[in-house]
């Protein structure tokens, strides 16, 4: 199988013996075509899935990614690594749905182990308001198919004894847990993805910076970049963060703003968080890493920027969250912290969608800080509307027109239409 | 025939102290918010003045003495504490009774400043932060008011329904400060 | 990060609260169709560089500022008191 | 092993401690690291994936091998370097990440199993069977990684947080930062002097070498002392400055209670906020080590560690020493050696024309390619043009040069640059606006090089100030220029280490580019080279020049290192200071709380607030049981409720009602005074924000409720209205929610128990439904309101906060002499539900009026927030979800809140979704369950049945649906 060979356990044994010399790289070093079919500006985690699903699913191979960096170096690589399909509204329930059955076949249709682990996520709520809102989310994965439990809070106790159930501000009422929920190893999501794509013929460029769309009579022509003009029938804009200028250079204004959400990594320790833990009362997500580390993070710096650095204060606040909720945490050491650049849209849903007046223009984006657990389902999705030009049964609400219409606004935390409050 | 008894805000858990440093409840009086209508800025100043001997103070700075203080409480904002405010002001801005709003503390003693630095953003030691200066910031997450009333003495208004999480705060730092000083 | 009030002066950003792009400003008229309200409420420049937004010294004296501010080093250009901005595109 | 008269330790105070159970002596000023080493133990950890046995390398917070568990019980600290831990009689150190003992460790057949485990095998195997991942695979991985281990119980000990602010922030107090603080702090300048280390001075305590004539540690203890004295210096020790942010804003920890037995009170650690006009980054280098087969081994470290363990701490790391390195740093470590009395077994230096020496034998041009000793070296093996020869030797002193510690430079995405001189890389100005840098953070390794430039860079910083510093002499020292020979990876089969935590090999660097990881950033995330707990910076140089070498390019080409916060890892305990408990968010309390909590009533959470959840009466076993009895004392008699955590803001000014006519969605300029209207608030983007009634108390005056909820957003909303929208009104606000303690008196009898309690005759003609003013309450000022949330006759009466608890209590007890008393928020919830009154529950921010049945009520006069986007398409209209009551039909077990709706006979699936429910209540007036829900089309559908199915909770009740107006529709109860 492809380029770089089966990977398995007998093949491990195998270059082992022989001193791991027999490895290939994981995907081709090319140089780009001045000409494909389908040309992917952005080589992050939706990216390479889209274009893998475009070989896999779509039989399209003359396909390039073009990435201004190094592949899954964007928010793939810099995130919390949660998966889960726990949403409420139409359009985004049948969505996570499907992308949460694609990571449960992930390894396997790889051949890599992203290292899937569906440890289950349970989202504490605080009062009997939040417990009925948890309540209607919980139903509604249920109607969907997925799988929701109610917890009390000695169901809670029983899961996660040792969270402050006494003095902590706001008291543990219950929680809704998740079973299949959980998280992944967020590199070998990208890498994998590129490895699948790279053996099905897509070439993959990194360092190439995308610099200007061409665009003659309202239909794409090819797009510029730092390593010379690519034409292409078909472009799509995959670029988390950076959308707002990409689609500047079609001449497209997004309901986007980008925002700095960090995220932290302790040192290692010996198990002792065997879930992902949402606290409801503040952002606060933790889970630990199969090397030990705490991986948590929390909410937005909350203005606008591109700096994939944060600010002293989210970062107390992040910390204060996770002594109020789980003081034993306390002695962990933070040992590096990072920031990604988060593509917030008015309703905290995101975009997939042709770009209205341009043929052959596409866009994916709008991920706000969810970007993670929907790469399989964005790539499928996207790369069914890439070649197609129709949209994907699971797909077919996040339509870039719904802001302006007002159909169809999927706005799960409520907090209306400020980019930074989803 | 029943009786309206009145509490302060900090009843029953105030004065404190820690090393040299002391905490105590400034006894409840007359608060009256007062704010400028559209152009009235001068003619406030001048009829709180005549008033009540006390212009309008610029912000981030308060005037008076104990028992007659005029504190600038934010924008296009000051608080008259002590008199009760002169019919002749309502004319120029917006006059709001707060006298139940808040409690009010002082916190005395060397070491104050030290005590403060564990709680609020802003640098309040006295080469930069004299007596007559004022700021409206925060205190951990609670919204307050801080005043240098005294070379090392300071008034802190907090809202009333939070007295008891500023004390236990600021009784908080206080230990803290302590402790390290008696080493 | 640290944000110069133009009535308080420099204070740290914990004591901020953001709301978005300066455009909040320039609300449109009601019949000036739907296109100019998607934009006021939706669409953003969103620029990689030097951008106007909107704070509100919430934790200090109460007012709404905007602020010249680089999205991409977090250098803080200029603030003025959105009030006085407001009255100046009158 | 001790050595007699040299070090900074306090020899007539010797301390005891314990290391994996056993008692070990040491001194005052001792490390764990030096102790151990003074009782010659080597052996210390075990590392991260193969568990290979590992001992102290360095003698700083870098440390990479010797991490160890302070503590013991619920106060366990994990992964604490020895090199930084503060010896102190009575203190408890364990060895980590081994089983079931550090001498014997199961676990080190990983080890044996290397060849397998090479860099990223685990993305390609453990995926067949696809069930064992979870069950076997991962907590096979999950339990052998890690290093120590949290105890598992509440954090027991106290952390603080503080800010502090300085014209001046120095970083480091080695020579460098000693003499810019000096120089600021001679010219007045405002200065706080950060030194990660109990003792300033920096490399000046592990060397021999003088400046100013003097030892060089004395002329830092001279300088300490001179700063010490003046009052515009802050002196911090043992505080890491640990990442710099915007705006000149540097986090730093300082360790205050470590090294202490009896705390006394103090905090364990204080993370400090410190705001700096300027800062002077004098943070020092950090010698690195040379990658060469079994380069691990216990006894191995780095040639400037042993001089530190032999001069501040007289220790000798061992007995026969060998050398070896690519600079004079290893000669100066062999004279330091043989002065102090230990035997040099070799100096390899492989430099050609290095140095030759009397003292001890000098292997030129060669290099140290294996060594042995399992649980500690024995002998090292070098490489000369000569051949292979060996040595016995039990520590390897090894120098591969040193790496500016460029780490804060970094913290804002700056990127340092190679110096092809140092073989290293160095920061460029501006990396940090406002800081610059000074010494050998910058490359400069002279001391005389670091004095002066310290000096300099504080008088270049304090003239940006305004500040004029005099140029201070500089006292003499060591000026010896640095020359270094690249040496990174001896050549030669088997793993030669380059992150000694993670076990990354050079082997596995080179892999990881053969498989196409050849982007720095690929390699570091596929081997994990760099992420360790020194987080690279001992290794990342070296594994970048291995991946230069091996991908063909140079060092500059194939990248550069970077650094993210923290400098040192940071306890959250002491990021999250101060909100272990109830410190997370303020706690607000009504004047009425001792009263509620005296009559047995919980209190619940609401926003900040506490209030009465209901208050059990005597036999009384179930909440359900009091909370029927509060409702039907409301229906029937009387019933108190305290209302005061309702947002209220005074609004004033001759603009006053044309500005809420622009914030409400219906008129407020048209209200009379003395009189209230209920208000509908929109969100710009059209849909409902909050509601609540404002009452006109003059012509100028308005008084706005808002909800618990939205009392902060909804002042800052009308804040923002005011001045980014409409700043030419005249208008002023100002929230009176805290002035006023205000309670709900509702029910037939409300008029007969408030009558003779205020000066005001109640008669409706004077008091209608919706009246208000001020009036007089038992001879205090205070405030009426006829408005309810109930459907019953009902007053607020408000006064000032300091009489709440009074009046609450004379309010219960005229209540119960009416036959009524207090309810609480279970009941309040019932009477709304049974009046189809909305909340927060309702509007969840997704509602639009048109969805609640009050698209009415958006005035078609005016122009208001929102007005124009509620117009859109797609916000109203027979596919929204709207505002309906449900009944159950037939005896169901209840009715649950966030339930789903469907059609009879329908599957419980998502395309056949119809709704939800929002709120749900048992009402004894109607003797049934009621609940508000979002119908598709739902005021079209009234008398239809439909089925509520709640999954979760297990619950499927067949419901009608009808006017979320369940009791009294036509109103004629609030009337009286």
């Amino acid at each position: 199988m492809g380029y770089s060979g089966k990977f398995s356990g007998w093949r491990v044994l195998k270059e082992g013996l022989t001193g791991n010399k027999g490895w290939q790289g994981h995907w081709r070093e090319v140089q780009p075509k001045p000409e494909y079919d389908l040309v992917i500006i952005g080589g992050g985690g939706h990216g390479l899935s889209t274009a893998y699903y475009l070989a896999k699913n779509h039989g399209l191979t003359n396909v390039a990614v073009l990435e201004k960096g190094y592949l899954g170096g964007g928010n793939v690589g810099r995130n919390t690594t949660i998966v889960r399909a726990n949403y409420f509204l139409q359009g985004n329930s049948e969505f996570y749905s499907h992308s949460l059955k694609l990571w449960e076949g992930l390894e396997e249709d790889l051949n890599y182990n992203v290292m899937h682990s569906q440890r289950g996520l349970i989202n504490l709520f605080h009062s009997d308001g939040q417990r009925d809102a948890f309540a209607r989310r919980g139903n509604m994965m249920i109607n969907q198919g997925d799988d929701a439990v109610l917890l009390d809070r000695e169901g809670v106790r029983k899961h996660l004894p040792y969270l402050d159930f006494e003095q902590t501000r706001f008291p543990i009422y219950g929680g809704l847990m998740h079973p299949r929920g959980g998280t992944a190893r967020h590199d070998a999501v990208a890498w994998g993805y590129a490895r699948g794509a790279s053996d099905r013929g897509v070439d993959l460029v990194q360092n190439c910076e995308v610099t200007g769309i061409d665009i003659e009579d309202g239909v794409v022509k090819g797009v510029q970049t730092s390593r010379g003009p690519i034409r292409a029938k078909k472009v799509g804009i995959i670029v988390a963060g950076r959308s707002g200028q990409v689609a500047a250079m079609a001449g497209r204004r997004l309901p986007i703003e980008s925002h700095v959400l960090q995220a932290f990594v302790t040192e290692g320790l010996k198990p002792v968080i065997d879930h992902v833990v949402s606290f409801g009362m503040g952002h606060f997500y933790i889970s630990q890493s199969d090397k030990g580390g705490l991986v948590f993070g929390g909410d937005l710096d909350f203005y606008a920027s591109y700096a994939q650095r944060g600010n002293l204060p989210m970062k107390e606040h992040v910390m204060e969250a996770g002594m109020t909720l789980m003081p034993m945490i306390g002695k962990a050491k933070v040992l590096r912290s990072w920031g990604g650049i988060m593509d917030m849209t008015p309703d905290g849903s995101p975009i997939i969608d042709r770009i209205d007046g341009i043929d052959g223009l596409y866009i994916d984006c709008g991920w706000n800080y969810g970007g993670f657990k929907a790469v399989p389902a964005s790539g499928w999705c996207m790369a069914h509307l890439m070649a197609t030009d129709r949209p994907h049964e699971v797909a077919e609400k996040f339509r870039l027109d719904r802001f302006r219409t007002g159909v169809g606004i999927m706005d799960e935390e409520g907090t209306g239409a400020q980019h930074n409050l989803h | 025939m029943a009786e309206m008894n009145a509490k302060s805000p900090c009843d029953g858990l105030l004065p404190i102290a820690a090393g040299d440093v002391h905490l105590s409840e400034i006894p409840m009086t007359l608060m009256t918010s007062i704010s400028p209508f559209k152009g009235q800025t001068a003619a406030l100043s001048e009829a709180l003045k005549a008033a009540h001997g006390m212009a309008l103070p610029a912000p981030n700075r308060a005037t008076g003495r104990d028992g007659a203080r005029v504190v600038w409480i934010g924008r296009e904002q000051v608080m008259l504490i002590g008199p009760e405010p002169a019919a002749s002001l309502e004319a120029h801005g917006a006059l709001t009774d707060q006298s139940d709003a808040w409690a009010v503390v002082r916190l005395y003693g060397e070491g104050a400043e030290d005590v403060l630095a564990r709680l609020v953003p802003v640098d309040l030691r006295a080469a930069v932060f004299k007596r007559g200066h004022t700021v409206r910031t925060m205190l951990q997450h609670m919204s307050v008011s801080i005043t240098r009333v005294g070379d090392s003495a300071f008034q802190i208004m907090a809202f009333r329904s939070m007295a008891k999480t500023l004390v236990h705060e600021v009784e908080t730092a206080m230990k803290g400060v302590a402790a390290r000083d008696a080493s | 990060m640290r944000i110069t009030c133009p009535i308080c002066g420099e204070r740290d950003r914990r004591e901020f609260y953001y709301v978005g792009d300066a455009v909040a400003l320039s609300r449109p008229d009601p019949d000036d169709g739907d296109i100019a309200w998607d934009d006021y409420v939706h669409n953003r420049d969103n620029p990689a560089g030097v951008t106007r937004d909107l704070w509100y010294h919430e934790g200090g004296c109460g007012a709404w500022l905007v602020v010249t501010r680089n999205t991409v080093t977090h250098e803080v250009l200029q603030t003025e008191l959105a009030s006085d901005a407001k009255e100046a595109m009158a | 092993m001790r050595l007699s008269g040299k070090g900074l330790i306090d020899r007539t105070k010797p301390v005891s401690f314990r290391f994996d159970g056993n008692v070990f002596q040491g001194f005052e000023g001792d490390t764990v690291a030096s102790a151990l080493m003074a009782n010659e133990v080597k052996l210390v950890a075990r590392s991260f994936k193969y568990h290979r046995p590992r001992g102290v390398m360095g003698a700083g917070s870098e440390e990479a091998n010797a991490l160890l568990t302070v503590g013991r019980g619920a106060a366990q600290d994990p992964n604490v370097r020895a090199t930084m831990q503060e010896i102190f009689d009575g203190l408890e150190t364990r060895s980590q990440n081994r089983w079931p003992s550090l001498h014997w460790d199961m676990l080190s057949v990983n080890d044996l199993a290397a060849p397998f485990l090479g860099a990223g095998f685990y993305y390609k195997t453990f995926m067949w069977p696809k069930a064992f991942w979870e069950k076997i695979y991962e907590p096979i991985i999950r339990r052998s990684a890690g290093l120590g281990a949290l105890s598992g119980a509440h954090n027991p000990d106290r952390y603080e947080k503080a800010f502090a602010f300085c014209d001046l922030l120095v970083i480091g107090a080695g020579p460098a930062g000693l003499m810019a603080a000096l120089t600021a702090a001679r010219a007045g300048a405002d200065v706080i002097l950060a030194e990660e280390d109990r003792l300033m001075g920096g490399r000046l305590n592990g060397e021999t070498e003088e400046v100013g004539g003097m030892a060089g540690a004395d002329w830092a203890a001279g300088v300490v002392a001179e700063l010490e004295a003046m009052p515009n210096v802050r002196l911090m020790t043992r505080t890491t400055v640990t990442g710099a942010y915007d705006q000149g804003t540097y986090g730093a920890l300082e360790r205050v209670a470590h090294h202490l037995g009896d705390r006394g009170g103090r905090p364990l650690e204080c993370f400090w906020r410190i705001v700096a006009k300027r800062a002077i980054l004098c943070a020092g280098a950090i010698e690195r080590p040379v990658a060469f087969q079994n380069n691990d081994r216990p006894g191995i470290m780095t040639a400037s560690a042993v001089r530190t363990y032999l001069n501040r701490y007289g220790v000798a790391p061992g007995r026969r020493v060998t050398v070896f390195g690519n600079n004079d740093g290893v000669h100066q470590t062999a004279r330091d050696l043989i002065a102090a009395g230990v035997h040099v077994a070799a100096v390899i230096d492989n430099r050609r024309d290095a140095t030759d020496s009397n003292d001890y034998p000098v292997y030129r041009g060669a290099e140290v390619c294996n060594s042995s000793g399992r649980k500690g070296l024995e002998s090292v093996t070098f490489r000369s043009l000569s051949g292979e020869d060996k040595v016995e030797t039990d520590c390897l002193a090894v120098s591969g040069g040193w790496n500016p510690s460029v780490h804060l430079t970094c913290h804002m995405n700056g990127r340092p640059v190679w110096n092809e001189a140092i073989q290293s890389f160095v920061p460029v100005d501006g990396m940090i606006p406002g800081m610059t840098t000074a010494g050998a953070c910058q490359g400069t390794f002279s001391t005389h090089g670091a004095l002066s430039e310290g000096a300099a860079q504080a008088i270049v910083a304090l003239d940006t100030l305004g500040i004029s510093a005099k140029v201070t002499d500089i006292p003499k020292a060591e000026d010896a220029p640095y020359e270094v020979a690249p040496l990174w990876a001896v050549g030669g089969k088997g793993r030669a280490w380059l992150d000694f935590q993670n076990d990354v090999t050079v082997k596995d660097v080179k892999q990881a580019a053969s498989e196409n990881f050849a982007s720095v950033e690929h390699m570091k995330r596929y081997t994990t080279q760099g992420m360790s707990p020194d987080q690279g910076k001992n290794s990342n140089v070296a594994a970048l020049a291995v991946l230069a070498d091996a991908t063909g390019r140079g060092i500059p080409e194939t990248g550069t290192t970077t650094f993210r916060p923290p400098y040192v890892p940071v306890s959250i305990a002491s990021l999250g200071a101060g909100a272990q408990g109830a410190g997370f968010a303020p706690q607000r309390f009504t004047t009425s709380h001792n009263v509620s909590v005296d009559r047995g009533a919980p209190m619940i959470e609401a926003g900040l607030w506490y209030r009465p959840s209901f208050f059990p009466a005597r036999g009384e076993k179930t909440w359900r049981q009091s909370c029927d009895r509060e409702v039907n004392m409301v229906r029937n008699a009387v019933g108190v409720c305290d209302v005061s955590t309702l947002g209220k803001i005074d609004i004033q000014g001759p603009d006053a009602g044309a500005f809420l006519d622009f914030v409400y969605t219906n008129m407020f300029s048209t209200l009379k005074v003395g009189r209230t209207r209920y208000g509908l608030m929109l969100r710009e983007d059209g849909t409902v924000m909050d509601d609540g009634t404002t009452a006109r108390l003059g012509e100028q005056r308005y008084v706005m409720t808002t909800t618990t909820a939205a009392a902060g957003p909804v002042l800052r909303h009308l804040e923002f209205v005011h001045q980014c929208l409409c700043p030419q009104m005249d208008v002023q606000m100002i929230s009176v929610t805290e002035q006023w303690a205000q309670f709900a008196v509702a029910g037939p009898k409300a008029r007969d128990l408030l009558n003779d309690l205020v000066d005001d005759d109640l008669a409706d003609e004077n008091w209608p439904f919706m009246a208000c003013g001020p009036i007089k309450v038992l001879g205090v000022g205070g405030r009426l309101f006829r408005i309810s949330f109930s459907g019953e006759r009902a007053y607020e009466i408000a006064v000032p906060a300091r009489f709440g608890e009074s009046l609450f209590g004379e309010l219960n007890r005229r209540a119960e002499a009416l036959g009524g008393g207090l309810y609480g928020m279970e009941a309040l919830n019932v009477l709304r539900i049974e009046k189809g009154f909305i909340t927060h529950a309702e509007i969840h921010g997704r509602v639009t009026a048109f969805d609640i049945g009050m698209e009415r009520m958006v005035s078609a006069k005016k122009d208001c927030v929102g007005k124009t986007m509620s117009e859109r398409p797609g916000l109203s209209g027979a596919d929204r979800e709207q505002l309906v009551g449900l009944k159950p039909v037939g005896p169901v077990k209840q009715l649950t809140a966030g339930a789903h709706l469907f059609e009879v006979g329908a599957a419980a699936v998502r395309e056949n979704e119809q709704g939800y429910t929002t709120s749900v209540g048992y009402s004894p007036t109607m003797e049934s369950y009621l609940g508000l829900a979002f119908l598709r089309n739902g005021r079209g559908r009234h008398g239809e049945e439909v089925v509520m199915v709640d999954h979760l909770r297990d619950v499927t009740a067949r419901c009608v649906v009808c006017d979320p107006v369940f009791f009294d529709p036509e109103g004629g109860r609030v009337r009286g």
